[in-house]
């Protein structure tokens, strides 16, 4: 009988969403003073896609994907996550800037335990525990050092280990792979692409939906084993979109 | 009350010369804030051309 | 975007125009009958007819803070809803911030100038004085953290928020100072509270005539600031508009 | 119960983080004594006793408002490094239990200071209650939130304002003007113990009215404040 239920509620969800955008902007712009950050972009990033963001510096991409994480509202236009604003959606997306947005004093399973903590504890069952996401990424889960004195590849992985923990539907990764040796880089990307396959367990998308990876970097060559769309930003707007088979 | 005492503006040591000084201080600030409106207010058509 | 038609510009220019001239004449009524009709006030003699002056400022300088209160809290309301109306709303707000700190100056200024015959001392901290210089104080420190968090939608949701705390610190901090003062001695006011019929008129004819003047000048600030927004949306238009300068 | 727990969760958190580094309690702590030393040069405690007794109320609140100012925008600031505020601001959490459990992390940490600096003060001006000294363990609580929970607000309202450290003395000395007539006057009448004792009641009434209507405006207008980006 729930069982029954559930199948027809996922045949609705799939029904009535099925060309649900994880992440759409539709004419979005974002103006600063007289600098225009994003000049009417509107483009859309399917479910279950990994899009790599190519492009200069001061291109739009990081204001892109803050956008698309509900940090900054656009001027103008309109941004949609899974239908609705990004605000509503924040338990389904995470953002890993090149900052590393942890706290250097704690260590980095004190952070990941503080985070966890604070997305309440339905979803703290679901995800895995801080343990598993840095056994993940291959760090010492009862290290004791302070973040602060780890290495760049260390505390980025720490980043990663921050945001895969809670289980996102859409992965926003801003610059990942900066101040990496290749050696980590590569281990990311392994990392990313296993994380593309965790099945979705929870959220109204339980069962059928698939994860969403939107990256910019620098580096394309680090990114494109796993991306299958790559966009080019170009002075605030998209110059180009690539669709591919991702070799991974 | 007359012009003439509006205006005398007498010794310092006594006070009749604020009631002037009151109304003169109003007028400066007012008219100034408005002046300032007006010169800003050319700066924007400026702009605008 | 074409703004301004001529045929629309006309109409407000003639209306205040208008306004302009009933508030001058009203003013000069005010005027005559402070200086030269009204009867000299028997003890304090003509230093007393700075009153006319000095109370339409002070009552005044009491209503363009609920004006600032409501733009503020207007456009917090509009801020996601309807950005250009919430605009407006801050324009509004800044305008009355700047027309309440003018008067409220000049209540300060014409008391103390009253005060020095009245009570032999330029300034003392009886309710009233320390009241209004704590208004004071509040409506400058907004205008000083407008001008820090800068002219953008984030400097405008700030001075919004700063805005309300003002507009609730301002009832209580009035009834805090007149508790505490009234333990104190306090220089004995004497003259409004029991006004005699025959100075109405000089008293009416100036809150009217400054009344007038009041939201004339509330509504001149108001358009340039909402000029100053219309050069500035047009530069963001011109921003976003502005065609790729990179040869494709 | 799940906001308690998160609030108790970031206050946990900034605890933790100040017993690592603690630069806010020994800057605080430096702070008010230098305020209090410079005070004591200044008025001559020991030749006038009954003078010093009317104004220390004053002078025990003007070292503690310049502490804690001091101290205020470095809390948000541990925030603001390494963007943690971005990973906050992400969180699918209430963000007013975010700036509750700093305002109450920030209130044990200038209680620490008023708790070594009181001791200080009894020595340096030579003072004791001679009203109700119990008092003193309403009034000082209640003053201290006062000046926390609008502290707490204002410096993260200037995070991200040109001049911040300016800007906060500049928003909170004025709007705290009701609180701090408050708790001066209620610590004077208690120090000084020549008023009839219905007047320090009434401070204490006016300064926890101020508290509660100022905690339920921050705690409302937070959100809005961070997420203004």
């Amino acid at each position: 009988m729930d069982e029954m239920v559930l199948e027809k509620a996922q045949a609705a969800a799939i029904a009535t969403q099925p060309q649900t955008a994880a992440a759409e902007l539709r004419e979005v712009s974002k103006v600063y003073g007289a600098f225009a950050a994003l000049r009417n972009v509107s483009t859309s990033f399917e479910m279950g896609s990994c899009t790599m963001i190519l492009g200069e510096n001061g291109a739009g991409k990081s204001t892109l994907l803050r956008m698309v994480a509900g940090l900054i509202s656009p001027s103008r236009g309109s941004v949609a996550t899974f239908g609705t604003t990004p605000q509503e959606q924040r338990g389904r997306i995470a953002y890993m800037s090149h900052a590393p947005m942890l706290y250097d004093e704690l260590s980095a399973g004190e952070n990941l335990r503080y985070f966890a903590g604070l997305r309440g504890d339905g979803c703290g069952l679901c995800t895995g525990s801080p343990e598993m996401a840095l056994r993940a990424v291959g760090l010492d889960p009862h290290l004791k050092r302070p973040v602060g004195q780890y290495s760049q590849g260390m505390r980025q992985r720490t980043s990663l280990a921050r945001v895969l923990q809670s289980d996102p539907e859409l992965l926003l990764l801003d610059e990942p792979f900066s101040n990496l040796d290749v050696e980590s880089a590569e281990m990311m990307v392994t990392l990313l692409a296993d994380f593309r396959t965790w099945p979705i367990t929870s959220g109204p998308m339980a069962g059928i939906g698939r994860r969403t990876i939107i990256l910019t970097t620098h580096q394309a060559h680090l990114g494109a084993p796993i991306a299958d769309t790559t966009l080019t930003m170009r002075a605030g707007k998209i110059a180009s979109v690539l669709k591919r088979e991702p070799a991974i | 009350m007359t012009w003439h005492k509006f205006f005398d503006l007498g010794p310092l040591s006594s006070h009749p010369h604020n009631l002037f000084y009151a109304y003169a201080a109003v007028w400066i600030l007012q008219g100034g804030y408005v002046a300032w409106i007006a010169k800003n207010w050319l700066a924007t058509s400026k702009a605008r051309r | 975007m074409q703004l301004e038609t001529p045929s629309r510009s006309v109409v407000p220019r003639v209306a205040a125009a208008a306004w302009f001239a009933v508030a001058l004449v009203v003013l000069a009524i005010g005027f005559r009958q402070a200086i030269f009709l009204v009867p000299t006030e028997a003890t304090m003699g003509n230093v007393q007819r700075i009153f006319y002056y000095h109370l339409p400022h002070a009552i005044l300088g009491m209503v363009f803070p609920y004006v600032n209160c409501a733009a503020s809290l207007a456009f917090l309301y509009w801020r996601r809803r309807d950005p250009w109306k919430a605009l407006g709303a801050d324009a509004l707000a800044v305008a009355s911030a700047e027309v309440t700190v003018i008067f409220v100056t000049i209540g300060l200024l014409t008391g103390s100038l009253w005060a020095k015959p009245a009570w032999g001392i330029w300034w003392a901290w009886d309710a009233r004085t320390t009241t209004y210089l704590i208004l004071w104080m509040l409506y400058v420190s907004y205008l000083i953290a407008r001008k820090f968090s800068g002219g953008n939608d984030e400097g405008h949701t700030l001075a919004a928020v700063i805005s309300v705390f003002a507009a609730i610190d301002v009832p209580i901090s009035f009834m805090a100072i007149r508790w505490w003062r009234t333990q104190h001695p306090a220089p004995v006011f004497g003259g409004d509270g029991s006004l005699d019929a025959s100075f109405y008129p000089a008293v009416w004819w100036n809150i009217a005539g400054w009344a007038l003047w009041g939201f004339l000048v509330l509504g001149l600030r108001y358009s340039l600031e909402r000029r100053r927004q219309r050069i500035q949306e047009e530069a963001a238009l011109e921003a976003i508009e502005a065609s790729l300068e990179i040869t494709q | 119960m799940n906001y308690l727990r998160q609030v108790t969760r970031h206050l946990l958190k900034d605890l933790q983080l100040e017993w690592r580094s603690r630069d806010a309690i020994n800057g605080m702590l430096f702070f008010s004594l230098l305020v209090v030393v410079v005070f004591s040069i200044a008025f001559d405690p020991t030749g006038n006793p009954t003078t010093t007794r009317q104004i220390s109320g004053g002078i025990l609140w003007i070292a503690l408002l310049f502490a804690s100012v001091t101290t205020l925008n470095q809390s948000w600031a541990r925030e603001v490094r390494n963007s943690v505020l971005d990973a906050q601001r992400m969180v699918p959490a209430p963000p007013s239990a975010l700036f509750l459990g700093k305002a109450l992390a920030n209130l044990a940490f200038v209680t620490v200071v008023e708790l070594v600096i009181a001791p200080l003060f009894v020595i340096f001006f030579n003072v004791h209650a001679l009203g109700n000294g119990w008092m003193l363990t309403a009034i000082m609580p209640l003053g201290t939130w006062a000046l926390v929970v609008n502290g707490t607000f204002f410096a993260a309202l200037g995070l991200r304002a040109k001049n911040r450290e300016l800007l906060l003395p500049l928003l909170l000395f004025p709007i705290s003007v009701p609180a701090i007539l408050s708790m001066v006057n209620a610590t004077t009448d208690v120090l000084t113990g020549d008023v009839d004792p219905i007047q320090p009641y009434f401070w204490i009434k006016l300064l926890a009215a101020y508290d509660i209507i100022f905690t339920t405006v921050c705690l409302l207008l937070f959100e809005t404040i961070l997420h203004a980006e």
